[in-house]
């Protein structure tokens, strides 16, 4: 057969969204690569600056439909580091305790579609159940399923409801047996594996030059994680290990993000007992100072970065977002020639496309 | 960002092992001050970790060479493009792993050319950023393997991020 | 009284009902125009006549059999598939027989769409595709028993020692139909002139190609130790014991490949959902992926009576249930274990699908020859 | 007979298939098309219109098509907990075999011709789902510059769900409300009424 392109996208059940993957096949191996993106651009950061400081936060919410926590958290905190405010501690650990909680919703959301992707219907069928246990106690705590619009500038929005805190170790406890489950479902059977071991490798070097950050960096053996690396908010002092693995393939993203949703377990539950009573919110200026605002979080997906410049006014001057997968995609090249066609699902079901923030 | 300064001078973390010489940024600012002692200004570290510096567009690539090969950056986070009312400030995001260090690089173009050196060469990671400021903001990056629109349609003719357009937002 | 007498019997009363009309005209009108009534009922009781008419009433019924096991399977793959997920599967549509209408819906929804041929297909592929793999899955059926009087066939006489009844060499038959499938996905996926259906196409030749030569070795191992084509021989042969256990190697590839010849989910490359969009059937529209879609459970079920057939002693079981409902119930618990491991386990490669054709279950299959032959050699059968 | 005019050699493929249209052509006009319209086509749609009305509404295959937050929902809904697969609702992957096509997300100015392709790609009789503020009039995007204020703006939508993202519940009650909406607008296969 003669080599010829195919779009896969943008729609396709691989894409989990939209964008278009356009691959060169000689038979059933790939030998060229074009990742497409732009079909859900929206122009968020034209958005931003015609609203007010805190209007932005229900828009950075949407930026990011599998995690939005992490991504209103970095504006929030990007905001602070503009207006130089403190945020209360408590504020501080309800922030990381519903950060790590978004990791676990957000990485299941991933095992979910990476396990349909396979063909495991079954893997696809139990994460989204247990899925539903940490939407609840979100739900619980800001009266929303996906975008939550709970972070504030200068805290949160409200306290946490009572009996949260036990529901959420209770939560943590249900999610350590069913880790135990899942690795039952997929290191046990020989046909995962096989479709996982030796895919997509993306070596070292390559993944530091391609600008790969998050689990696929970790997964190729570089142990960087920002909450350990460059802390923020209180991570300093909740005792953790970021989690790497030096396979550099399929395997290896999954077992990173496997170990990451077992270790944000670890961390809700230090987060819980620690939780110092007191304010939860300070009250922000309304109009910001002439300056610069840097952020940077540990998304779920890589390295989450918002670089504000304020002029003074109620309104952002100029908001840039760095979105991980904007540039992880950009690497998708690198991983997927020389595989097969049904490897494609495996390779860029492996970084966690999320496409609502790589297009803005 | 002052919260967060205050809690690592007072409170009992312990430092990343990678810090102990304690002063990783004097030794970035001393050799890019040696490399570029004409073109580099207003050098100033931020906070812990964040280091911030104005370079002149002929140097920027030289600068980031250096960076990467001599210093150990080797990532860049961010490609940020910001239009004032006189000029294009493009600010480059440069991580060190192994220094745990954060470097913030500003050069500035005028407003009737704004084209740098495109950095693709360097670090892979910039080619689509690059390709996103060039097709948000309209900045030129001078020796880019493939400077076209990304994220808008292919025949979309206005650059939406400049100021100078009303279309929405 | 097998099928065939049956049938005969029944055609012959109906035929002597309304011969009576016949002959009646013919005794009452003039002889230059009753005669041919006369003919025309001397003729309709002819053997000829009947004979023919019974065989066609035995499709009709074997086909209408399959028909309702097609939607208890479709049914029971959902239902089953909705209690391994944690919900109910069909729930609402035929509430009172558990969601069984269903599929009655899907189907009847299929045959009221829109029918598209795509514009630059090869409209002639495209038509033939569908027919000739919904063809050749019912001629695969309808060469299958589904009990020793249960069956398609002619000879109701007292059978010759050593002739089988049904059709001979019946066993080849199946299989010959039932291997011809592959082709007409390659057509369709060919000529729908869509990447995705092209490259289905393709990989189910492949997996055709490299998955028919084990199985037909483990059946000629069952032929080897039965020494008959027909079903009815082979399952004679399994009175004492079922092919299933002396053979076991046998009877694990035989499973393996029927799974990859009905393209069910480790197996299904063809129509992989991920990669390819629905696979070859992506450009098929209304009935026509309907008539797909019937007929990938239809070749489930005939594989599921191929493996009990063949290795699990066929409708041999305890004397007083009949021969067909104890087919069956082996039939369907076959379909439920191949379902079993459907919804359990992820998508194998194109080259592991082949790596697991050539390297491990052609020999295993060899294996299973050899043990065949030292059993016949030994005499044990 | 548009033969000469295609510009290419028929092969004997192509000079088949368009005698096999001819006839159909002649068929309707001779016979088919003579049935239909006379009492025959009217009584044969009293029998049936029932019928199919009721296969086709409890048959709905929605197009598996994720743009934005919605589409996480509409994930969960054919999750166990709220198990749309009750109602018969399956996702299929190809435009050829859907009736409903979901658009749970905002529809920037790139992707309008390849949504417009796919709805033109779905064989009727097809129904069109707006799920989301994004999807019925932008949203909070609404006055973006890449962003199209509404699906209605080019594609017939039969319901709209509100929610920013509309829940899962939500998305079941649409399915319900298009069933009504299908047993409302009955119609006869062979007259059309």
């Amino acid at each position: 057969m003669a080599e010829m392109w195919i779009n896969m996208g943008p729609q396709h059940p691989m894409t989990h969204g939209l964008w278009n993957l356009r691959i060169k096949v000689d038979g059933e191996t790939i030998v060229d690569a074009e990742p497409e993106v732009g079909y859900l651009h929206r122009g968020i950061e034209k958005i931003c600056e015609n609203r007010t400081y805190t209007q932005v936060i229900p828009i950075s919410d949407r930026l990011c439909y599998g995690s939005s926590m992490s991504w209103s958290h970095l504006y929030c905190l990007t905001v602070e580091d503009l207006m130089g405010i403190e945020v209360p501690e408590r504020a501080e650990y309800i922030r990381v305790a519903v950060l790590e909680m978004q990791r676990i919703a957000s990485h299941l959301m991933w095992l979910a579609a990476y396990a349909a992707d396979l063909g495991a219907m079954i893997g696809f069928i139990y994460t989204m159940r247990d899925r539903e246990i940490w939407i609840d106690l979100l739900q619980a705590l800001t009266g929303s399923r996906i975008t939550y619009n709970y972070p504030r500038i200068g805290g949160v929005a409200h306290d946490l409801p009572a009996n949260w805190d036990r529901d959420a170790l209770r939560a943590c406890d249900y999610m350590d047996k069913k880790l135990k489950e899942y690795e039952d479902l997929f290191d046990g059977s020989k046909v995962f594996m096989m479709r996982n071991e030796g895919v997509g490798i993306l070596k070292k070097e390559d993944a530091l030059n391609l600008g790969v950050t998050g689990p696929p960096l970790r997964a190729s053996g570089v142990k960087y994680d920002l909450r350990k690396d460059q802390p923020y908010s209180v991570y300093p002092e909740i005792d953790f290990q970021p989690c790497y693995h030096t396979d550099r393939d399929c395997y290896a993203r999954y077992k990173v993000r496997m170990d990451e949703m077992a270790m944000s377990c670890h961390i809700i539950r230090q987060a819980i007992k620690k939780m110092p009573k007191g304010k939860w919110r300070v009250v922000a200026p309304r109009n910001g100072p002439v300056g610069t605002g840097l952020g940077r979080v540990e998304d779920p997906r890589g390295e989450g970065m918002m670089y504000l410049v304020g002029d003074g006014t109620d309104r952002p001057y100029r908001l840039k977002i760095r979105s991980p997968i904007f540039v992880t995609v950009s690497a998708a090249p690198k991983m997927l020639i020389g595989y097969k066609v049904a490897d494609v699902v495996a390779i860029m079901g492996g970084l966690d496309m999320c496409i609502g923030e790589t297009d803005r | 960002m002052v919260a967060r300064q205050k809690r690592t001078m007072t409170g009992e973390i312990e430092e990343a092992p990678r810090r102990v010489d304690g002063q990783p940024e004097e030794s970035v600012i001393r050799h890019l001050l040696d490399m570029f002692p004409s073109t580099l200004t207003d050098f100033k570290k931020v906070r812990d970790g964040l280091l911030r510096a104005k370079i002149e567009r002929r140097d920027l690539y030289k600068a980031c060479k250096t960076l990467r090969d001599i210093l150990g950056f080797e990532h860049l986070s961010m490609i940020s493009a910001v239009e004032y009312d006189d000029r294009f400030e493009i600010v480059y995001h440069i991580t060190s792993y192994s220094k745990g260090l954060l470097v913030e690089l500003i050069t500035t173009t005028p407003k009737d050319d704004p084209s740098v050196d495109s950095i693709s060469s360097i670090w892979g990671g910039a080619n689509w950023q690059e390709r996103e400021s060039f097709d948000l903001m309209g900045i030129k990056f001078n020796g880019h393997p493939k400077l076209e629109r990304i994220l808008l349609p292919k025949d979309y003719v206005y650059f939406p991020l400049r100021k100078d357009f009303k279309g929405g937002g | 009284m097998n099928l065939f007498q049956f049938c005969y019997g029944l055609i012959h009363w109906l035929v002597d009902l309304i011969n009576n009309i016949w002959y009646w005209l013919g005794d009452h009108l003039p002889w230059w125009f009753g005669n041919f009534f006369t003919d025309v009922g001397d003729f309709a009781r002819s053997h000829a006549h009947i004979a023919v008419m019974a065989i066609l009433l035995e499709v009709l019924i074997i086909i209408i059999i399959a028909l309702i096991n097609v939607l208890n399977f479709i049914w029971l793959d959902r239902k089953f598939m909705g209690r391994m997920f944690d919900f109910y599967g069909p729930y609402y549509v035929g509430y009172r027989i558990g969601g069984w209408l269903q599929n009655l819906a899907d189907g009847i929804k299929l045959f009221v769409k829109e029918i598209i041929t795509p514009a630059k297909a090869d409209r002639i592929g495209f038509f033939l595709g569908p027919v000739i793999f919904v063809g050749s899955s019912f001629a695969a059926l309808v060469t299958i028993p589904l009990g020793w009087d249960f069956y398609i066939g002619t000879n109701s006489g007292p059978t010759v020692p050593g002739v089988y009844p049904g059709v001979p060499a019946s066993l080849l038959i199946a299989f010959m139909f039932f291997a011809i499938a592959p082709f007409s996905i390659l057509i369709s996926g060919w000529s729908s002139n869509n990447k995705y259906t092209l490259i289905g196409g393709m990989r189910s030749a492949a997996q055709m190609m490299s998955y028919e030569i084990p199985m037909l070795l483990c059946v000629a191992s069952v032929v080897l130790l039965a020494g008959s084509f027909s079903f009815h021989g082979v399952v004679a042969a399994q009175h004492d014991i079922w092919f299933a256990i002396p053979l076991f190697i046998g009877f694990i590839v035989f499973m393996v490949c029927l799974v990859a010849e009905v393209e069910i989910q480790p197996f299904d490359l063809p129509e992989a959902e991920a990669e390819l969009v629905e696979g070859w059937t992506t450009e098929y529209c209304g009935m026509r992926f309907g008539l797909f879609m019937m007929t990938s459970y239809l070749r489930g079920y005939i594989g599921g009576a191929l493996a009990v057939a063949l290795f699990l002693g066929g409708w041999q079981g305890p004397g007083f249930i009949p021969d067909p409902i104890w087919f069956l119930t082996k039939a369907y618990i076959v379909f439920i274990i191949v379902e079993w491991m459907r919804w359990s386990v992820p998508r194998v490669r194109v080259d592991q699908i082949l790596n697991i054709g050539w390297k491990r279950l052609l020999p295993l299959a060899m294996l299973n020859l050899l043990v065949a032959a030292t059993l016949k050699v030994w005499g044990v059968f | 007979m548009d033969l000469k005019a295609s510009g290419t050699d028929p092969s004997v493929g192509q000079v088949i298939a368009f005698k096999s249209r001819d006839f159909l052509k002649w068929w309707d006009g001779v016979f088919e098309g003579v049935l239909r319209r006379s009492p025959v086509g009217s009584g044969v749609d009293l029998v049936t219109k029932d019928f199919f009305n009721w296969a086709t509404r409890n048959s709905i295959y929605p197009l598996h098509f994720g743009i934005m937050c919605c589409a996480l929902e509409m994930a969960v809904a054919s999750a166990p907990r709220f198990d749309a697969q009750r109602f018969g609702v399956i996702y299929r992957s190809t435009p050829r075999q859907c009736d409903v096509l979901l658009v749970n997300g905002p529809v920037s100015k790139k992707l309008k011709p390849a949504l417009r392709r796919l709805y033109d790609q779905m064989p009727g009789p097809k129904w069109v789902i707006a799920m989301g503020e994004c999807a019925i009039s932008g949203g909070p995007f609404y006055n973006s510059y890449s962003i199209v204020p509404g699906v209605d703006q080019f594609i017939p939508v039969d319901i709209y769900i509100p929610g920013c993202p509309a829940r899962p519940e939500a998305l079941i009650d649409a399915f319900i409300k298009l069933q009504k909406l299908i047993k409302e607008n009955k119609k006869g296969l062979l007259t059309g009424k």
